[in-house]
């Protein structure tokens, strides 16, 4: 493994060419996209690499680097990867280019008549800014750094939601920034007392991830500062009842947006939990888990009957990601090898399946100038392409058997239900509501009588394909042969169990479960 | 007689003058109220130099008095412009700067 | 009963193919676009039958191993390794597979050849092809997984692959919805199957067959029984069994071609497999077997009556299939005599029901795609191969001696009196009600379709069907013919099973065949005769007679079957979406906005306290002084 | 009698105060002699020279811990820190003074305070390109009166240099050129409650000397350590002190005239007040309570640690339905007074004394630069009549003029306390000192006052960027070389303090010391 700075490339290329654009005229509207492309396709690129120099037997943290930053406050800039977040990285750099792919045009209409207010470049330019912060978030080992990328990523979705939205962008761009900050602030609060207790635990304070993991806090106070974590990341990712900015920012944040809000940067707050809730909170982890899996299998039936409930494709598509967040964290806090993987190949498959969901539903809104289920109908009759990626996203998204998303979720239910069958059985309902809605919303669309607004539609063209291909591809492929990323994940997966003291547990482990 | 007597009044006097101050409109006897305030302070030091038997009570209050007088030179300037603006003197007039 | 998997090896170690060739087929027409409309039923056909020899080889290589090694298996790779989770992707092939493996290749050839036929005027004939593969493909690696997650993607693919058949003619609402509903179902099912799967990893920590039997002796018998009843509900899902069947009748709206793949040679019948398949874990519980015979038997009483009362051809045949799966699943349902017996029962009702689909294919073909029998009638003329094939299928249904269907069903109603005790007269009696009702419908169905006055519209011109549609035909209404004959004596299938099931076990005849088989054949000739004497006797009305007796008002409803869905779990299902909807809104997000709104208010109220007064500025502060000094002595001398 | 023999005096350590005071001194002796022509700029050369001076002499003084003038005037770590903050932030104050190209009249000053508002002479020169050059020297000896304010060891000095500082301030709040009714109305409301409070600052003191029988912090400090501290004369004393510094803070419930006052005062005076006054004030607060009540905390630590609740609060909500940019600003100074008494209160404990003491120095500077910075791009932001300080205006900015929307969302952003920028280093810091104290409630409740005053502060950037242009929009000027120093100068220290605040935190640092 080369000792360049990945990681720092990673995040400075971006974060440079994202500042750079603004040199650019205005209205170089080829250039700026050139450029943006480029740049995200080499951080793409330095991933994969990463991805195949990263050796899953290796120390849990690699390219690891770190840099003195506000020695007064024990911050250090330290950046490093397991494999769970190596392969968010790794989506990040998947996901990057295709939404720009996606997002060719946006903002080139600025201000004619729109409503928008942004431009190309601002669009592209917080773009490359927002994947620099997305990249710090998961890289960070210090969870100094960590929080400061955690509340930085807010300000460029923020203008993207706000400058570049639907008709609501700023309701619901204020709305997303509130919530995320009011969680990041009582985050804080954990932060700097976690940071007290360092401070009397080892004698001088420290924001070292590895350092905290060591040290034993006492459980009252555990769980106090689990509880700070915890709500900021629950509102991030989000858990019922703190969901209801998803929908608006959702629905309102340009196609491009939505792909990255609930692909990637939701799952900020899943990967909190594993990152930092359990190692750290080891005991108060264990106390909040049956609660939490409550609010998981909640979320999982709720939010699945309001997908149902909607009429808005893109709200709708949200909500059904509120579903999925449950299926994530019901993972997580089983505390089972099987489930802890599962539901980090859920956020991979996730981001790919969504993301795929989200990109189709926005060329159908593109093409029908409406986000109303109710406008469509008989669509598959004239764009047969654009019918079947909507229906193997949409099949991947009900997790069917051969798309990526089974494994993931097949692997959370069975990891789950040893220690919680009950729990288990009921998320398993959760899959025929799943089918329900994505097959609701099929037929809606797609298929029926054609309706004469939808007669005039184009099919996939060549751009649109270009980016929409390597999801519906890797949609099979990581179905069909998911183990290169199950072995890279396992590891982290293994390490986060032995941390808060479930180590080698396993679904087995649990009682017969004939109930 | 004892001089506690003379720290009752001393209150008394800045209680007068802080009551005048809210009651009273015309900007001119509001400021005169809080020159009486600070004038019973003066008492309250020169007493309490009294009592304690040294002479700095006495010392601050021409500290006082100095202070106040440059307290009068701007703010009878202040009021007299905003007076000749309005053609009033009450406070009340002045609330265009609210909520 | 010990089963340990070979290696497989030489031709053996082929069987992927099995599965990878119709999907290759699949994926070359759906992506080969426009261009391949041409050949895209060539390339459908070639490759369900070069499939089809490939089976017969490997069939044939199977049975020239030596006894004992009947068996074998073959790990492609890794699928999902986490921990001590180690599922593979590997296949089995043994008698039991073999069976199937041959069944869905063969008939589905014949399905295949005929559809050219069948879809020839359809636009979009390539990609019926294509879906017809991925079903065909799916089904074969739903009898060919060596593991219950093997059989379960080949068990959602088999649903998929229907859904998008079903839906075919996805411009008629009712296809669609038709189409939805079977997959939701079958996903209820699914549910079952999947938990079961989760039981035994958590049990017995793995997932394969081999596993799963050689530790079933050693679980607790709650757990087994849970299995066992997991089993059965996704065996429901996909067999169209009660309370799962609603979907099967509604797949009609699917083309005629995929009615024949889905009841005769492929999806119904997984149901069957699945349970025969786990019959290790049905011998170790016997409530869980006995409530598979009873969920067959309500199934095979339900789908008979049903079938009674409806006129749509197709619906009609439908039910009868409903019927005769209920028929296999009693059989399953009553062990080690039984199994081998069900999936005879499935091989030749493969043949006569494909072949009876293909008819009716054939005469709405040829009456421009009406269903309803009482606009038939003296048919029988017109096309005379159809009429032929058809009756041959229609005699092997009922069990007409000596026929394929007289052998498997007097068996399964042999062996259904024979497991004793009242269950046992209970079961034996429906089942021979129920081939007396079976008799009754089918004779119906001959008799307003191909005899009497013709009733068709002014524009019908019945004529018979290409050669291509009529082969088929031909082929399988010799199958449905002999298959019986053969499989029992010639080269029987009990033998064939035995490294499966075990030895059939020397049945303590309760009542004694042959008595079985004179009753069940005068039943069923009551059957007939009635028939005759309701229909055939008197003219047949072009509306169906409105006041009638309750019970056949019922049977006209399914028995009332899609009210009660409806009505207990769709609207309720519908108001509590709607319900939680609202909840959403006013409440949870109600509540935040509630909170900034009141953040607001307060602001604005207190804002008033700013009146721009210097002097109330001044009470404040002499008023917070106050406040101040009298909380410092509070503190000080309180 | 003792006997009267001068007190030594350190002009070293004092150099900073003298050097300013000395400026606006000349500054007056200017005004009478120098020509009119020539006033203007050596007025601006001199006010700048006497502040640059006072710093640059800050650092050269830096490091001497002493009690100088008969322990009347403190020069420690934390007295120079302080006296250097308010001079830089006073340098950027007065370049704000200074700005000739925004206003068409060449100046945000009246030209003759004295003429009545509307009257014809007044008229006349509404247009016209004089202005009253007194602000200079005024501004001068405010900023030298606070500087003397902070470093006060004394309450008699404390008091005096109070009444330096808030004297001028007094006037020159009455001094814009524009809209000059709002003007004198703020003047008369800050000098009426001004001396008011003043009269119980004063009142206090009087009784302290009385209790203790001097007004010099330490003396007062020890005879309440000797009969601890019980006497009702002493806790009254105490209180009606506070609440005259308060006052000054423009803490809540003593805020009343904070909105009113920043919104009619020219806005370079109200920059200089809500920058420099604030230092000052905590400056003061910090020596009184540490060294003067330094051993009777608990008589008022519950006190001020309700009174920080209580002003976070106000600020906040009451910032919400705010209309008016200056206003929002005044309430969000109002909060931020508030957070800064969380680091006062962090004080309390002497193992982490230092550090409670830096944060909060630390937190004064970085919130003087932001807000600074704030004002500064309201001066550009105008129209017909002045500048444009209703929210509504400033609708669609960005896309109007994008750097001056890009900047003030830097400031808001640094005000909400964002991280990479230096509003939120300073919060951390005394966050971390609050906690690190046990004051966890106090932070709690102070992160959901911050989560609340974000609000307005995204408020006026969803106004500036997602709304589009109102058609009578207001003119976005462009700033002249003073004001782009202020805006260049105030921007970077809000983005390097985020990114890179370490050196300035090790000042801080050692900066902490208070003698006495």
């Amino acid at each position: 493994m080369s000792d360049l700075p990945f990681l720092l490339i990673l995040m400075v290329l971006p974060l440079v060419a994202g500042f750079g654009l603004l040199a650019v005229p205005e209205d170089r509207h080829d250039l700026i996209r050139r450029i943006t492309l480029g740049v995200s396709l080499v951080v793409l690129v330095l991933a994969v690499f990463m991805t195949v120099a990263f050796e899953p037997s290796g120390p849990r943290f690699q390219f690891v680097q770190s840099y003195s930053w506000i020695p007064d406050f024990g911050v250090r800039f330290a950046l490093g990867v397991d494999g769970i977040a190596l392969v968010m990285i790794l989506l990040i750099g998947l996901l990057v280019p295709v939404v720009i792919g996606a997002s060719w045009n946006e903002g080139a209409d600025a201000g004619r008549g729109t409503g928008k207010t942004g431009s190309m470049r601002t669009f592209f330019a917080w773009l490359l800014i927002l994947e620099a912060l997305l990249i710090g978030v998961f890289a960070a080992t210090d969870i100094f750094l960590f929080y400061v990328f955690f509340e930085a990523m807010l300000v460029p979705m923020y203008f993207l939601i706000g400058s570049f939205g639907g008709p609501r962008r700023q309701y619901a761009a204020v709305k997303f920034f509130l919530y995320s900050l009011v969680g990041g602030l009582v985050m804080l609060a954990s932060v700097i007392g976690l940071y007290v207790v360092s401070a009397n635990e080892i004698g001088q304070g420290t924001f070292a991830f590895d350092a905290l993991r060591q040290i034993s806090i006492d459980p009252d106070l555990q769980k106090l500062l689990f509880l700070g974590f915890f709500i900021a990341f629950a509102i991030k990712a989000p858990l019922v009842p703190f969901h209801t900015w998803l929908p608006d920012a959702g629905a309102e944040a340009p196609i491009g947006g939505a792909v990255l809000l609930v692909g990637v940067l939701d799952k900020v707050g899943t990967f909190g939990f594993l990152r930092y809730c359990l190692p750290l909170f080891p005991d108060a982890s264990r106390a909040f888990a049956p609660a939490i899996l409550v609010l998981a299998v909640l979320g999982i039936l709720y939010g699945a009957l309001l997908a149902m409930g909607q009429t808005d494709m893109k709200r709708l598509v949200a909500y059904t990601s509120i579903a999925h967040f449950g299926f994530i964290a019901l993972g997580v806090f089983a505390f089972t090898t099987q489930a802890g993987t599962g539901a980090v190949l859920y956020m991979v498959n996730h981001g790919i399946s969504t993301g795929a969901l989200f990109l189709i539903v926005g060329m159908l809104i593109s093409r029908g100038k409406s986000r109303t289920i109710g406008d469509y109908g008989g669509v598959s009759s004239v764009t047969p392409l654009l019918a079947g990626a909507f229906l193997l996203a949409g099949l991947s998204s009900l997790a069917l058997p051969g798309t990526n998303s089974f494994v993931s979720e097949f692997l959370v239910l069975l990891g789950s239900f040893g220690p919680y069958p009950v729990f288990s059985i009921l998320a398993t309902v959760g899959i025929i509501l799943a089918a329900l809605y994505i097959l609701l919303m099929y037929q809606r669309t797609m298929h029926g009588p054609i309706k004469p607004a939808v007669g005039g539609f184009k099919d996939l063209n060549k751009r649109e394909m270009a980016y929409l291909s390597p999801l519906l591809a890797l949609i099979i492929v990581l179905g069909v042969y998911p183990k290169p990323l199950l072995d890279i994940i396992t590891p982290a997966v293994n390490a986060t169990m032995a941390d808060v003291g479930a180590e080698g547990s396993t679904a087995q482990a649990g009682n017969g479960g004939d109930d | 007689m004892t001089p506690t007597y003379y720290l009752v009044l001393a209150a008394i006097l800045f209680t007068i003058g802080a009551v005048g101050v809210l009651v009273r409109r015309n900007a001119i006897v509001v400021f005169m109220c809080i020159e009486l305030m600070l004038n019973s302070v003066n008492l309250t030091l020169v007493t309490f130099a009294r009592i304690n038997g040294t002479v700095d009570g006495q010392i601050m209050a021409f500290f006082v008095m100095v202070v106040a007088a440059a307290e009068v030179v701007v703010g009878l300037a202040i009021i007299m412009s905003i007076y000749r603006t309005r053609r009033s003197a009450s406070v009340d007039d002045a609330n265009l700067l609210k909520y | 009963m010990e089963t340990q998997y070979l290696p497989a090896s030489g031709l053996l170690g082929s069987a992927w193919l099995l599965v990878v060739i119709p999907l290759l087929g699949a994926a070359v027409l759906l992506l080969g676009g426009r261009r391949l409309d041409k050949i895209g039923h060539l390339i459908g056909c070639a490759t369900i039958l070069l499939d089809f020899v490939l089976a017969v080889a490997l069939v044939a290589a199977l049975a020239g191993q030596p006894d004992g090694e009947k068996a074998v298996t073959d790990t492609l790779f890794s699928f999902i390794p986490v921990g001590e989770l180690q599922v593979d992707i590997g296949l089995l092939l043994d008698p039991l597979s073999a069976v199937f493996i041959l069944l869905i290749t063969g008939v589905g050839a014949l399905i295949h050849i005929y559809s050219v036929g069948y879809m020839g005027h359809d636009p979009d004939r390539r990609r019926f092809f294509a879906y017809m593969n991925l079903f065909v493909a799916a089904m074969l690696l739903l009898v060919l997984g060596n593991g219950y997650v093997v059989l379960y993607i080949g068990w959602e693919g088999v649903g998929l692959a229907s859904y998008l058949l079903i839906a075919f003619w996805y411009r008629r609402p009712a296809a669609a919805t038709a189409a939805k509903k079977a997959f939701i179902m079958n996903r209820v099912g699914d549910v079952g199957l999947i938990i079961a799967v989760f039981i035994m990893f958590a049990t017995l920590g793995s997932t394969s067959f081999a596993d799963v039997f050689a530790g079933a002796s050693g679980l607790a018998a709650g757990t087994v029984t849970a299995l066992g009843l997991l089993l059965l509900l996704g065996a429901c899902g996909k067999s169209g069994q009660v309370p799962l069947q609603a979907w099967l009748p509604d797949a009609m709206e699917g083309p005629t071609p995929v009615s024949a793949l889905i009841h005769a040679a492929t999806m119904v019948t997984a149901g069957v497999y699945l349970i025969a398949r786990s019959a290790p874990l049905f011998d170790l519980s016997e409530t869980a077997r006995t409530v598979v015979t009873i969920v067959g038997l309500v199934t095979l009483l339900y789908g008979a009556i049903v079938g009674c009362a409806y006129d749509d051809i197709k619906k009609v045949l439908a039910y009868s299939t409903v019927s005769q799966i209920g028929y296999m699943f009693l059989a399953v349902g009553l062990g080690p005599a039984g199994y081998a017996v069900a999936i005879l029962h499935l091989l030749t009702h493969g043949f006569f029901k494909a072949g009876l689909f293909l008819g009716a294919g054939s005469v709405m073909h040829g009456m421009n795609d009406e269903v309803d029998m009482r606009k038939f009638g003296g048919l029988g003329s017109k096309m005379r191969i159809t009429y032929i094939t058809f009756a041959l299928g229609y005699l092997a249904l009922i069990g007409f001696p000596f026929l394929s269907g007289y052998y498997s069903k007097d068996l399964i109603i042999e062996v259904a009196f024979d497991s004793g005790g009242a269950l046992g007269w209970i079961l034996g009696g429906g089942a021979m009600l129920a081939a007396g009702l079976t008799a009754f419908y089918m004779t119906r169905l001959m008799v307003m379709t191909f005899f009497g006055r013709p009733r068709w519209d002014k524009d019908a011109h019945p004529h018979e069907s290409p050669a291509v549609m009529t082969v088929p035909m031909i082929i399988l209404s010799l199958g449905s013919v002999f298959a019986g004959f053969i499989l029992v004596n010639v080269f029987p299938l009990g033998a064939w099973l035995e490294p499966v099931f075990g030895p059939e076990p020397e049945a303590d005849h309760v009542v004694a065949p042959i008595v079985v088989s004179i009753l069940t054949t005068v039943v069923v000739a009551l059957g007939v005769a009635a028939a005759w004497f309701f229909v055939a006797r008197r003219e047949v009305p072009i509306r169906p007679p409105v006041n009638v007796s309750p019970v056949i008002k019922a049977a006209r409803a399914n028995l009332y079957g899609d009210a009660f869905n409806e009505s207990v779990f769709m609207r309720p299902g519908q108001w509590l979406t709607r319900a939680m909807v609202y909840v959403d809104n006013r409440g949870v997000d109600g509540a935040v906005n509630g909170l900034a709104a009141g953040l607001g208010g307060t602001s604005g109220r207190l804002r008033r306290t700013q009146t721009g007064f210097v002097r109330s500025y001044a009470l404040s502060m002499l008023g917070g002084a106050l406040v101040v000094t009298m909380a410092f002595l509070a503190v000080r001398f309180v | 009698m003792p006997d009267l023999s001068a007190p030594s005096i350190s002009y070293v350590g004092l150099a900073p105060v003298l050097i300013v005071l000395a400026a606006a001194c000349l500054g007056v002796l200017i005004e009478a002699f120098a020509p009119r022509h020539l006033r203007w700029n050596v007025q601006v050369a001199l006010a700048l020279l006497g502040t640059v001076g006072a710093l640059v002499a800050v650092v050269l003084v830096a490091g001497r811990n002493e009690l100088t003038a008969a322990r009347a005037v403190a020069v420690d770590g934390t007295a120079l820190f302080l006296e250097g903050t308010i001079a830089a932030l006073g340098a950027l104050s007065i370049l704000m003074f200074a700005e000739r190209a925004l206003d068409p009249a060449k100046s945000a000053f009246v030209a003759s305070a004295a003429l009545p508002v509307g009257s014809s002479a007044d008229r006349k020169l509404a247009a016209a390109p004089y202005s009253q050059t007194e602000v200079f020297p005024l501004a001068s000896f405010a900023i030298g009166g606070m500087m003397l304010f902070a470093a006060s060891n004394n309450l008699l000095v404390m008091f005096v240099a109070l009444e330096v500082l808030s004297l001028p301030l007094y006037l020159i709040c009455g001094m814009a050129r524009r809209r000059r009714l709002l003007s004198q109305e703020s003047a008369v409301k800050y000098f009426l409650l001004g001396s008011f409070a003043s009269a119980f600052f004063l009142y206090g003191l009087a009784l302290i000397y009385g209790f203790s029988g001097s007004v010099d912090l330490g003396e007062i400090r020890e005879s309440a350590a000797r009969s601890g501290s019980s006497d009702a004369l002493f806790v009254t004393g105490l209180a009606l002190l506070i609440v005259g510094l308060l006052f000054k803070a423009g803490i809540a419930p003593f805020h009343a005239w904070t909105p009113d006052v920043y919104q009619g005062a020219p806005t370079p005076v109200t920059a200089l007040m809500a920058a420099c006054t604030k230092v000052a004030a905590f400056g003061a607060i910090l020596r009184l309570l540490y060294v003067g009540f330094g051993t009777s905390e608990w008589t008022w630590r519950p006190l001020i640690y309700s009174i920080a609740i209580v002003s976070m609060v106000v600020g906040a909500i009451l910032g919400i339905t705010q209309t008016d940019v200056k206003r929002m600003l005044a309430y969000s100074s109002i909060a931020h007074a508030g957070f800064l008494l969380v680091g006062v209160i962090a004080l309390g404990d002497a193992a982490t004394a230092g550090r409670g003491l830096s944060s909060t120095l630390f937190y004064l500077l970085t919130y003087g630069l932001t807000t600074v910075g704030g004002f500064a791009v309201v001066t550009l932001v105008r129209d017909g009549d002045g500048e444009a300080t209703h929210l509504s205006k400033w609708a669609g900015l960005a896309s109007r003029s994008p750097l001056t929307a890009a900047v003030m969302t830097l400031f808001l952003l640094g005000l909400a306390g964002l991280p990479l920028t230096s509003g939120f280093t300073g919060k951390f810091a005394v966050f971390r000192a609050a906690i690190d104290d046990g004051a966890w409630p106090l932070v709690v409740i102070a992160l959901l006052a911050s989560a609340i005053a974000a609000f307005f502060y995204l408020r006026l950037v969803v106004l500036m960027y997602f709304s589009p242009p109102a058609e009578d929009g207001p003119t976005v000027g462009v700033p002249g070389l003073p004001t782009t120093i202020v805006l260049a100068v105030t921007a970077a220290a809000t983005l390097i303090l985020g990114l890179a605040p370490n050196a300035v935190l090790d000042l801080a640092e050692q900066a902490a010391v208070l003698v006495g």
